[in-house]
């Protein structure tokens, strides 16, 4: 661990790309924007790789505010995560270079793109709280100017403003949960947090409390149940900044949190079954609304959400590492499925709309490589990075408790037949698309009437996305094939050690077979039954998880109706207040009428006053 | 130097008023200069205890002096005042004659802060009410004759209380003198306390400005002239909170005690009151107004925690707040000349003709609603991690504005920027408003991330502050 | 001692008649009585003190009385004039 | 201090033509009423060693002042003592128990009252003790020359007062306008401020 000023950086280098884009994107003009902005999360990624290599960094500034200093800290656990965010964000970065070509808000783009990947590294190496609380809501700002980016349609502007306000409610949690901790350690600083947790001395109920609020913190930014709903509207944004944001990193944030406080989490059975039962609830419910949507772009939307399920199963059940191995091949194939996706719009003009698809594997033939293995890599088959970190998850949930085993085994089968619908929908069968007389879009100009094959700045980030996606899982292997693999000593230093029993081999090998057999079957079974006519109760099921089963409803009539018409309510009651206090002043205008009462005008009656005034007074004189 | 940075704004403003012919380079110049000294006093600052103290006898018969002396406290708001009214005489396009009344109210709200002794104090209290009406009744609106009533009839009577209260520090406390020195040597106690802070709490809740005492503030912001200057300046008047820090409190603690649980409910609820009513909002100034009120909930929350961060927070905050709130009226100002209109129904979508005035309103936006790295969040939290300690559920229920914050600023700033399908034609910022805009995301920036520069001298007012109200919570 | 009881009786009566008579010329006239009474009472303090400065004020107070008389009736006369009436209750112009 | 048949007499003069001032009806009777009560009064400040002041009460008093009296009721042909409308016509119940209630008091406070022993005499108040006092200017001086400026702004004032035609003619300036110009309080205003307040 050194003291080294590389650290901030890397934060930096991309921040100094923000401000260059944004104050003469202009100027700078296309694609040479692009390609700033990609090298300089290159360099943020080469500067991580370097310190990273040397063994981690510390970099701090006492007293940024009283009893608060400002320290970053690169540690394994932040070093993974910082090669996932620099590095999937620079192929992205890159990527967005051919996607982007020709958007009058190009250089506006990679000026936020890059403020995002500053804020995500703030957020993965700060090391006090505020700090990450910094990147935290940072992230939310990124997101929400990149979700609105084009803030003309209105659609995009109020998807965008959805997602920051439900962020907030997670960020509450955040506030509150350092509100508590201070209140209770006296400091912030999470190196410090874990001395103290362990020294111990304290109320352990507290401790439960203070992870509760986290988790409503994670909760928030990974759009689990119950605040799912601004993710598949985030969709809004360009394809990638689905991916990047939306997809690899961002919503993964959440489950960082929840694992660098794996010190609080661990051993509260209430915290564990809580976040089982919230990753458990968005893993079906994200798998379920995809099987209904028909815009490319939610479904991938949805099934990321599943995916984040999982995540949070995994720390549930205490196996941190997993989460994060999971969030790293995560990155990798969803990544890959996004941009695949983007491809796809990319090359169809705009078109987002599976229906209007189909049979791109003969148009697009590199990018139906890409969803293949994006496919198959999400479905869990083996032997590619998904079906690694989702066994990992299921050996640790059946270790939690066989039921929890047979319900993430259901999940995955869910998982298998999204993939699988997504990819039979966009590349097999025949092209549904319109006649050349379709739309026309900013993307491709003239409305072409073929579909046509990515430029290369394009297809090259997906190619090695997908040697990523079809290699990374080969570091977390099971303990039964490759005993001492890489990942899980590598991050237990950084996360804390935590031992658990490892299952009996048979059960290991037995648990192994049956899920990539379920994976194997649920994927051929899906092929088989997409390329059907659709059967009514699917029919019906498909109306429903079209609408997210009416979560947005719900919340509309439960929540955000009342509180707009409270606010209506409020409005006017607040300007009757102002009413009041003028009734309290009418009433000794009131009082001071009595008075004038008094006031008749007759002279008589004021003598007669006088008279009276002076008996009283030599009465009280000469009586005393 | 002290004397000067108080007296050159008013003298500037008289000379202006006089000889109007002087111009905006005058009033620009005048604010320039008191920026300035307000700088200087500052890096002359020692860090500890209250600098560049004089005392000259005024009725020494009376034990009144006029005494003058920055504290941390001071020093920031001091440059929170100096820096907006710069900004404000620069940006906004009023006559000359208001120009005038600005710089004379700048001195007002300068002896508020430098004022060590309790009769100036008051004085300085009441006298920057002159030319803030003066504003309102020359350049108001066409109800403004209600707002002068409310505003003027709010804050004259909620001083009454304080008046008697600060004779009855002084007399019952047993002081020799109106001096802060003499006083806090001599603090109130037990029920005595608790009456004379009352009187204290209701001037200052008016100020703050505190639920339900805010009543006079939304139609105070919308009568007043519509480029923002006056209301910019309003922003700065609302010294509550400093005076509850600087006065109340180190007077009276006993009455802290006394009243502290319903000044926590009061500052926690009408925060997040504030904020739910400012989404109704029909135009932006009310709806700056109630976000104004929103604000000060909190850092009223962290101030009445009686504990040091929670003071340093709710310093910080009210600073930070003077800096951003009144840079957004004044932004709006800038708004109101483009588009005529204050209304926040309509979608405009300026952002397509005027993208710099878009950015800016961002910024600014972002550092109301406390995005962290903006100028907002440091006070806020720190006034969180003091108030949580003292009550968590009040502080969960203040902080519920969090997110009633980003859902009525973003919905206004939406449709003022966004949804631009049929933009109206703006102009874009011109060199004048470039400048304004520099400064402004300069400062947010630098509010937001380098705190310490302020809060290291904040620290040592906390700690003193939570000493003398002692581990009554 | 007398005289001052006599003094009293006749501030009491004046005042009576001040509230009783609903003619302005005779409020004024009764007040005159009480305007008497009290210089009565000043001489017979005069007196029994053995100071002459009683005596003199009273000769100040009838000096006062006749400018007194000569405005007041002065006023009732000009108000007469105009109205047409020297009745007390009928003018009640001073109502607030 | 004995009281002797002259007191008694003098005391129920004074009472009776006191009562008969504030009662009878008739305001020429009830004037000369008082002028019976100012003579009985001078009487007594001559029996209270204060001639001079007694000789000033018989002719400034009864004979300028209620003269005048009397001159302004006949011009105005208001002998009848009540005119007009009683609008409180319990009033004199009031009124008689306030003057009863008044007497009572003050007479109870002067019996209370002890004069001192020895007091010198006054030398029976002729102009010769009088003038010094009143010329002295360590005395009354000043006061007297107050008087006598009161005197001639009361003079000036009862001419302007009678005559405000000729006043106006001669110098232009309304000392007294008209009633029926008298401007009438302002309804619009009035309106304004209740609207304001309702708003």
């Amino acid at each position: 661990m050194q003291e080294t000023l590389f650290l901030p950086l890397i934060i930096a280098l991309p921040l100094l790309g923000f401000v260059i884009l944004g104050l003469s994107g202009k100027r700078i003009g296309e694609p040479a924007a692009g390609w700033l902005a990609s090298l300089l999360v290159l360099g943020s990624f080469l500067l991580g790789l370097v310190l990273l290599l040397q063994g981690g960094a510390r970099w701090t500034l006492a007293e940024w505010l009283p009893g608060i200093p400002f320290s970053l800290n690169l540690d394994n656990l932040s070093g993974v995560m910082l090669m996932v965010v620099a590095g999937v964000g620079f192929l992205i970065h890159v990527w967005a270079i051919g996607y982007m070509h020709g958007d009058p808000g190009y250089s506006r783009f990679f000026s936020y793109f890059n403020l995002f990947i500053a804020a995500m590294l703030v957020l993965i190496l700060g090391d006090s709280l505020p700090v990450v609380f910094i990147g935290w809501e940072g992230v939310g700002l990124a997101s929400y100017l990149l979700i609105g980016f084009w803030y003309q349609e209105r659609v995009n502007a109020d998807s965008a403003r959805k997602a920051f306000i439900v962020n907030r409610i997670g960020d509450l949690g955040f506030l509150l949960a350092m509100g508590l901790l201070w209140s209770m350690f006296g400091t912030l600083s999470i190196s410090e947090l874990v001395e103290k947790v362990e020294a111990g001395g304290y109320s352990f109920t507290t401790l439960t409390l203070a992870g509760f609020f986290l988790l409503i913190g994670a909760i928030g930014k990974s759009a689990q149940v119950p605040l799912t709903v601004w993710l598949p509207d985030a969709m809004a944004g360009p394809t990638p900044v689905s991916a990047l944001i939306h997809a690899a990193t961002m919503v993964t944030a959440g489950v960082y949190l929840l694992v660098r406080h794996a010190f609080i989490l661990h051993g509260d059975g209430f915290l564990a079954g809580l976040i089982v039962t919230v990753g458990l609830l968005t893993a079906f419910y994200g798998a379920l609304c995809s099987l209904g949507q028909w815009d490319i772009k939610r479904i991938v939307a949805y099934t990321t959400l599943s995916q984040l399920g999982f995540m949070f199963v995994a720390v549930g059940v205490g196996a941190y590492w997993v989460a994060i191995f999971h969030i790293v091949t995560h990155a990798f194939f969803k990544a890959l499925m996004f941009m695949t996706s983007g491809s796809v719009i990319h090359a169809l003009g705009g078109e987002q709309d599976v229906r209007q698809m189909g049979g791109m594997r003969k148009y697009l033939p590199a990018t139906h490589l890409h969803g293949l293995v994006a496919t198959f890599a999400s479905g869990g088959l083996v032997p590619l990075a998904g079906f690694w970190s989702k066994d990992a998850i299921l050996a640790y949930s059946f270790e939690f408790g066989p039921w929890l085993w047979v319900l993430m085994l259901g999940a995955s089968v869910l998982a298998a037949l999204y993939s699988i619908r997504w990819y039979v929908l966009v590349f097999w069968g025949e092209y549904r698309g319109r006649s050349p007389s379709g739309r026309t879009n900013a993307h491709a100009p003239g409305g072409k009437a073929h579909p046509h094959e990515s430029p290369a700045v394009m297809l090259w980030p997906n190619h090695i996305l997908m040697g990523g996606a079809l290699g990374v899982g080969f570091m977390g292997l099971p303990y039964v094939i490759d005993y001492k693999n890489f990942i899980e000593p590598y991050l237990t230093k950084a996360i804390g050690d935590f031992p658990h029993e490892k299952l009996p081999v048979v059960t290991e090998w037995v648990l192994i077979i049956i899920s990539a057999v379920v994976a194997i079957a649920a994927l051929w079974w899906g092929f088989r039954f997409f390329q059907q006519q659709m059967p009514a109760w699917y029919e019906r099921f498909q109306t429903a998880a079209l609408q997210g089963f009416y979560a947005d409803a719900v919340y509309n009539a439960l929540l955000v109706n009342p509180a707009k018409g409270l606010a209506e309510l409020l409005f006017v009651g607040d300007k009757g207040l102002l009413t009041g206090f003028a009734g309290l002043g009418s009433l000794m205008g009131g009082l001071g009428g009595l008075l004038a009462k008094l006031e008749t005008g007759a002279l008589r009656f004021y003598l007669a006053g006088l008279l009276l005034a002076l008996v009283l007074l030599l009465g009280w004189g000469v009586l005393r | 130097m002290i004397h000067v940075g108080l007296w050159l704004p008013l003298l500037a403003g008289l000379v202006l008023l006089i000889m109007p012919g002087l111009g905006r380079g005058f009033a620009i110049a005048s604010a320039a200069i008191s920026l300035g000294i307000s700088l200087v006093l500052f890096a002359g600052y020692g860090g500890q205890g209250v600098a560049y103290a004089s005392q000259t006898p005024f009725l020494p018969e009376a034990g009144v002096y006029y005494a003058l002396g920055l504290d941390g406290a001071g020093l920031l708001l001091w440059i929170a005042v100096s820096l907006v009214v710069l900004l404000g005489v620069w940006i906004a396009d009023v006559p000359v004659r208001f120009l005038a009344y600005t710089l004379m109210m700048q001195t007002g709200l300068l002896g508020i802060f430098a004022a060590q002794d309790l009769i100036f104090f008051y004085f300085f209290f009441e006298a920057t009410l002159i030319p803030s009406l003066l504003m309102l009744w020359f350049y108001g609106g066409a109800d403004r004759l209600r707002a002068i009533y409310t505003f003027a009839l709010f804050t004259l009577v909620g001083s009454l209380p304080m008046l008697a209260a600060i004779f009855a520090v002084r007399f019952l406390g047993g002081a020799d003198s109106f001096l802060y020195t003499d006083l806090a040597a001599n603090p109130l106690t037990g029920q005595t306390a608790s009456l004379a802070f009352l009187g204290f709490m209701v001037a200052l809740a008016v100020k703050t400005p505190l639920f339900p005492l805010h009543a006079w503030l939304p139609s105070f912001h919308q009568q007043n002239h519509p480029s923002g200057l006056a209301d910019a300046m309003g922003t700065l008047y609302k010294v509550g909170i400093f005076a509850f820090f600087k006065w109340a409190i180190p007077l009276m603690p006993d009455g802290l005690r006394e009243w502290q649980g319903l000044l926590l409910f009061l500052a926690a609820f009408g925060a997040i009151y504030a904020a739910w009513v400012a989404f109704s909002a029909p135009d932006w100034k009310t709806l700056l107004a109630y976000a104004g009120v929103s604000h000060m909930g909190v850092a009223a929350l962290g101030l009445f925690s009686g504990n040091g961060e929670g003071t340093v927070g709710a310093l910080y905050l009210l600073g930070a707040s003077m800096v951003y709130g009144s840079a957004m009226f004044l932004f709006i100002g800038l708004v109101y000349k483009r588009t005529g209109s204050l209304e926040t129904s309509p979608v405009r979508g300026l952002a397509k003709h005027a993208p710099a005035l878009y950015v800016l309103g961002m910024f600014l936006l972002m550092a109301m609603i406390g995005l962290p790295g903006l100028s907002g969040f440091p006070g806020e939290l720190m006034a969180l991690l003091g108030a949580y300690k003292v009550s968590p559920w009040l502080t969960f229920v203040a902080f519920l504005a969090v997110i009633a914050a980003a859902a009525y600023a973003l919905t206004a700033f939406q449709k003022l920027f966004q949804e631009n399908t049929q933009a109206q034609a703006v102009p874009d910022l011109d060199t004048r408003e470039w400048g304004f805009a520099a400064v402004t995301v300069a400062v947010l920036l630098l509010m937001g991330l380098y705190p310490k520069l302020f809060t290291l001298y904040l620290e040592p007012l906390g700690k003193a502050l939570a000493a003398l109200f002692g581990g009554a919570s | 001692m007398i005289w001052l009881i006599a003094s009293a009786l006749l501030f009491s009566m004046g005042a009576y008649g001040a509230l009783t008579r609903r003619t302005a010329i005779l409020v004024f006239l009764s007040i005159e009585l009480m305007l008497n009474a009290a210089a009565l009472s000043l001489i017979s303090f005069s007196r029994l003190y053995g100071s002459l400065d009683g005596q003199v004020v009273v000769l100040f107070i009838i000096a006062i009385a006749a400018a007194e008389v000569a405005v007041g009736l002065g006023l009732i006369v000009a108000i007469f004039r105009r109205r047409e009436t020297t009745s007390v209750d009928e003018l009640r112009q001073l109502r607030g | 201090m004995s009281v002797g048949l002259w007191e008694v007499l003098a005391l129920l003069l004074l009472i009776g033509s006191g009562l008969a001032v504030v009662r009878l009806q008739n305001a020429v009777h009830a004037a000369l009423a008082l002028i019976a009560n100012f003579l009985v009064v001078a009487g007594v400040y001559v029996a209270l060693e204060a001639r001079f002041v007694a000789m000033i009460q018989i002719i400034v008093y009864a004979g300028a002042i209620v003269v005048l009296f009397l001159f302004v009721i006949m011009l105005l042909s208001a002998a009848s003592a009540n005119v007009g409308q009683d609008l409180m016509p319990r009033l004199p119940w009031v009124a008689g128990l306030g003057a009863i209630g008044l007497a009572g008091l003050l007479t109870f406070a002067v019996t209370r009252f002890q004069p001192p022993a020895n007091a010198p005499a006054l030398g029976g108040g002729l102009p010769q003790a009088l003038g010094p006092l009143l010329y002295d200017p360590e005395k009354w001086l000043y006061a007297l020359l107050a008087v006598g400026f009161l005197l001639l702004v009361a003079t000036v004032a009862a001419v302007v007062l009678i005559e405000p035609e000729r006043i106006i003619s001669a110098t232009g300036h309304p000392a007294h306008p008209r009633r029926d110009k008298m401007p009438t309080p302002p309804m619009s205003e009035q309106k304004d401020e209740k609207a304001v307040v309702k708003r």
